[in-house]
């Protein structure tokens, strides 16, 4: 329930933050598509034992969240809730490796490490995904899937999913408010009644498809998919996108945080 | 019968995304009141509605029905009290047949099968479709559907019945026929509506909602009448009391 | 049970995007073209209903389990498998983005595990030739529920392997699937009865909605070379990968398939560390740490990465010190760019106001 | 101007169940007129939209749009000149951004780029939303909502404007917005609706549907203050014809 009303308010929120006007909004949706997936590549290119070098990777969502003005609280929360599964994998390294190794004196258990490691990864693609569509936005996103010659089916059906998603939601929400009302101290719905509520729900959806689909047949639509001419990309997205991109190859190749270190410890000792 | 009394505390409730819904509300409903909340689009009614429903629990201050506080625990307790009919009668019809969606609340209540087909049969005669008792609900006619709806609700015996816009999209007769049948049920009944009409026909006290806040709370007749403030809270007098074409009356 | 970006590997990641994207490519080819307007809304909703649908909690009194409604095979029966996969794509990618559930990369795996299983191997070899004698409740209600939960088994197994096979965590082959199988066929179990459930109902209510979906041109008629095909390729791919692993000792089993793919050594820190530590010597101010090529798997062998992984708890003690200076160091130059930008995009709004 | 005229003669409509919804209705609207059709629920009205639409196809009997038979073959000619506006408009709604949604249809007639802007922002400003062109359609209140669907529909520039009960839900003000937006438009208007009211200030010519055939056809005044035949029809005078609380008149 409660649930479902959190979930109406994400993809408001999302939706809302993409409307915004910053230099990241402004990028080539297409272009930051790309980055964002070369950045996620790299991320998990990392092997099982590393945390420092994933460290300098960190500086991408927190650049894009504060150049495109981005709250931090919902992302950071919109994170904690993807991690259950990622951090029950996770807490399983622990238990099943336990060769020690020393950090700075340290003894620290191997498993422990990969676990941090895990956690760290999922950080860093979990903001990635979030920060993609909240500086994008679907129908720009969709746009960019067009660029990339996503058939148009499919790129339509997908726009077409997200648009009644919420639709359905408040629908869905309604029905179990209502369900809620007459069955006190149920927490979820009885079995008897499983069939015919999400049945109804279903027929129900199932005509709203058809007289969309009518909407949309009185409005010309053949099955072709016609949208406004697309954006150009320009010299600066290129240039956001090959700057990442040396950027990200860099940080895989070097463990820049060790140089620094090395460097900082070199320097004292 | 201050059991049945429903009162609200400088209540407050933002939504999870930071919308101030309801800003400081205050009012006391005794039994067998009716009252219209009535408001733009908007305002916050269906918002109040679930407030007092503990649907929804409030930011600050509180809910009390029959000297009972709303909050999680007594949620249960209160419900039972309460009925609530819900604008869209498919969002509240979810058994196969129009007896079980009836007999379903009573059931929850464990209450006994015999006591349960009691209640059933009293509650659609009360709506006047005990005929339609086999039937699917999904299978019926608006009109048919919105009597089953309120029949669901009044087979829990409820003190108070709260209903979000019950009269849309019904035609003519069907509406008056719902508002004959309202007008007979004698607990407490509080009901939000565009239908300005309806509302002044079927409440005798008026609460105006603008922006969260009440803007009026008095008898039916005085409110709705007074043109300068229907207008400055995005309503419109009833259309009964527009212009008289027999009279040529102008706006009350 | 979405497969996370923070478990898989580029490798593995790669693999079942393109897989999936073989097969959604074959399944938009394989739509009718007459049949393609009017499929797309229907499509289009029906993915937001299942969306929405899936946040219903169905609970078994008494029990305490509970469960969802899932995907896959429901939108199978309702618009067939073709149509029904790239339903399912489009949910998940949307749950992706949205709200982080497994991620991008992983989408691939996820869309696969998923979509494939319920689409292309259940609806066809269980769902569909139940019902091919004709339908009635009981039929439809074994036919939905057996496909659904084996759809499900099939899905969280490939989530073991594609786990394993990215080797980004430490879980013996055994554990994990005595993990994930068990829980698995719980959630199965009341998922299958929930849409055995939700597909009599709408049988019952609107039969042209079930029948027109799985009898209909749409879909086209299953041949048998098609079944077989299948059948064929689930087959390899599961019984032949499931009795190897059957057949290794338990213990060894995770290693060896990391040695037989290649697939953790081309990652691993330890070989490589090895390999460079050459090199490293030679750069002086950097003492004893490895620049790390991701490249250089090829160097690698088997036999290095197992004396690699012995080696690795060996590290000294200190580059881990300036590993975790540098790593300070990092995180702090990251809050100060974040903190400084924000600080002057603030200033700056605070004076064009 | 007859090229507008819509002529529709001896329809015939079952549906595939069995069901009899039309059953031989003959009328003709010219250009520029503003009909209502009403009816009780499950009288035959939105079928009968659907029928001049070309969205079904009668059994018996023709539908002529400016001496054009509708048939499978001329459907996407007739469709450019009518327009229609559903009851909900979320199902009319079904893209991302409200400008994509009135660019639409626009765009599926393959018109240049610019003139496609041109159609947008003509459409969105003559129903008053410009502003909301970038936002998403469901994150727009009812009434927004409702102006959008015109919206959307206006930017294919038709000659005749179909509406299925477009004032439900709207609270007053908005409703009297939509219904002077509507009174500003100069082509054929056919409107559907329980909103008698509404149908009584909008429409010169009423045609009352029951049980699929036209009970009556004629100026609205006329029609609609004639209780008896409201009454026949599961109707109701509009309010405003009804009772006066000033005068004391009663049933007109
Ligand atoms: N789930 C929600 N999240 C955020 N804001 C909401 C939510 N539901 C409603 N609101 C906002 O709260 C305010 C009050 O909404 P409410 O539904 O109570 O209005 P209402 O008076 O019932 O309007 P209507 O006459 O259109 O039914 C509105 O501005 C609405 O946009
Ligand atoms: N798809 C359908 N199949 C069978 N019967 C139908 C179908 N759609 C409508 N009907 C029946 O046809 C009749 C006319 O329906 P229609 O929707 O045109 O009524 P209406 O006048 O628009 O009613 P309302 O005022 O409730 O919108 C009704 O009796 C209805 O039950
Ligand atoms: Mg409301
Ligand atoms: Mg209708």
């Amino acid at each position: 329930m409660s649930n479902i009303m959190n979930s109406i308010f994400d993809i408001r929120l999302l939706d809302d933050l993409a409307r915004k006007e910053t230099i990241v909004h402004r990028i080539h949706p297409l272009v930051k598509f790309l980055t964002t997936f070369i950045y996620l590549i790299v991320v998990v290119s990392f092997g099982k034992y590393e945390i420092s070098g994933l460290l300098p990777l960190l500086i991408f969502p927190v650049l894009i969240m504060t150049l495109a003005e981005l709250p931090l609280r919902p992302i950071l929360k919109r994170m904690l809730i993807a991690a259950p599964f990622v951090v029950g994998i996770g807490i399983m390294n622990p238990i099943f490796d336990h060769q020690a190794v020393s950090i700075g004196g340290l003894s620290v258990s191997r498993g422990w490490i990969t676990f941090l490691s895990i956690t760290l990864k999922s950080v860093l693609t979990v903001s990635a995904a979030l920060l993609l569509i909240a500086t994008t936005g679907m129908d720009k996103l969709g746009s960019a899937l067009r660029m990339l010659k996503i058939p148009r089916l499919f790129v339509l059906q997908l726009l077409l999913t997200y648009r009644y998603i919420s639709v359905l939601m408040e629908e869905v929400s309604r029905v179990l408010r209502a369900y809620a009302m007459r069955s006190p101290q149920q927490k979820g719905v009885h079995w008897s009644v499983w069939g015919s509520l999400a049945g109804q729900l279903l027929i129900r959806t199932f005509e709203r498809a058809q007289r969309v689909y009518l909407a949309m047949r009185l409005r010309g639509f053949t099955g072709e998919y016609n949208t406004g001419g697309y954006p150009g990309i320009a010299a600066r997205d290129i240039a956001y996108m090959a700057g990442w991109t040396v950027f990200f190859v860099i940080a895989r190749i070097y463990n820049i945080p060790m140089l620094i270190g090395s460097l900082f410890t070199g320097v004292i000792l | 019968m201050s059991h049945h009394k429903t009162e609200v505390r400088d209540l407050y409730y933002v939504y999870p995304d930071g919308h101030k819904a309801i800003n400081g509300i205050t009012f006391k409903i005794h039994h067998g009141e009716s009252v219209g909340i009535i408001g733009a689009n908007g305002a916050g009614k269906s918002t109040l509605l679930m407030l007092l429903m503990g649907v929804l629990f409030p930011c600050q201050g509180e809910v009390l029905v029959g000297e009972v506080p709303v909050t999680k625990k007594t949620v249960p307790v209160v419900r039972q009290r309460m009925g609530m009919v819900f604008q869209d009668p498919d969002d509240q019809l979810f058994m196969t047949t129009v007896y079980d969606d009836v007999a379903f609340g009573p059931r929850n209540y464990k209450l006994e099968e015999t006591e349960v087909e009691r209640r059933v049969h009293e509650a659609l005669e009360m709506v006047g479709i005990l005929h339609l008792k086999d039937r699917a609900p999904f299978k019926l006619s608006g009109g048919e559907k919105r009597a089953a709806a309120i029949a669901s609700v009044l087979s829990m015996k409820p003190d108070i019945l709260l209903m979000d816009e019950p009269t849309s999209a019904l035609d003519p007769k069907s509406r008056r026929r719902l508002m004959k049948l309202l007008d007979g049920f004698e607990h407490t009944k509080i009901i939000t509506s565009h239908d300005l009409d309806m509302v002044f026909e079927l409440c005798t006290r008026t609460i105006v909602i603008k922006n969260g806040q009440i803007a009026a709370d008095g008898p039916t007749k005085e409110l709705l009448a007074d043109a300068e403030l229907m207008d400055d809270c995005g309503l419109e007098m009833p259309l009964a009391l527009q212009g008289c074409p027999v009279c040529g009356r102008k706006n009350g | 049970m979405h497969m996370a970006d923070a478990l898989i590997s580029p490798a593995v990641g790669g693999a079942m995007w393109a897989a999936t994207t073989g097969i959604a490519a074959y399944s938009i080819k394989k739509l009718p073209k007459e049949m393609d307007e009017n499929k797309i809304p229907l499509m289009g909703v029906m993915g937001a209903f299942v969306f929405a649908a899936q946040m219903i909690n169905f609970t078994i009194p008494g029990t305490g389990s509970s469960g969802h409604l899932g995907g896959g095979l429901l939108l199978a029966i309702l618009l067939g498998p073709y149509a029904g996969f790239l339903t399912m794509a489009s949910i998940l990618t949307i749950q992706a983005l949205f709200f982080a559930d497994g991620g991008l990369l992983a989408l691939g795996s996820n869309i696969f595990n998923l979509g494939f299983f319920t689409c292309f191997v259940t609806y066809p070899l269980i769902y569909k030739p139940i019902v091919a004698k004709g339908y009635s409740r009981t039929r439809i209600f074994a036919a939905s529920f057996i496909a659904a939960i084996i759809g499900l088994q099939l899905g969280a197994f490939a989530v073991v392997l594609e786990t394993l096979f990215s080797g980004k965590t430490e879980l013996p082959f055994n554990t994990f699937v005595a993990l994930m199988q068990p829980i698995h066929l719980a959630i199965g179990i009341v998922e299958g009865l929930v849409i055995a459930a939700v597909v009599s109902f709408v049988w019952k209510e609107r039969p042209e909605i079930i029948e027109k979906a799985t009898l209909g041109k749409a879909i086209g008629s299953t041949s048998i070379r098609r079944v077989v095909t299948v059948l064929a390729l689930a087959a390899i791919l599961f019984g032949g990968v499931f009795s190897w692993f059957a057949s290794s000792s338990p213990d060894g089993l995770e290693w060896s398939m990391f040695r037989t793919a290649g697939v953790e050594e081309l990652e691993s820190p330890d070989g490589i560390h090895r390999v460079l530590a050459a090199i490293q010597n030679k750069t002086s101010f950097l003492p004893d740490y490895g620049f790390k090529a991701p490249e250089t798997e090829s160097a690698v062998t088997a036999g290095e990465g197992e004396e690699g992984e012995a080696s690795w708890p060996a590290v000294n003690s200190g580059t881990s010190v300036s590993g975790l200076v540098g790593a300070g160091f990092t995180l702090a130059l990251t809050a100060v760019i974040g903190l400084t930008i924000s600080s002057l995009k603030k200033k700056k709004s605070n004076i064009s106001a």
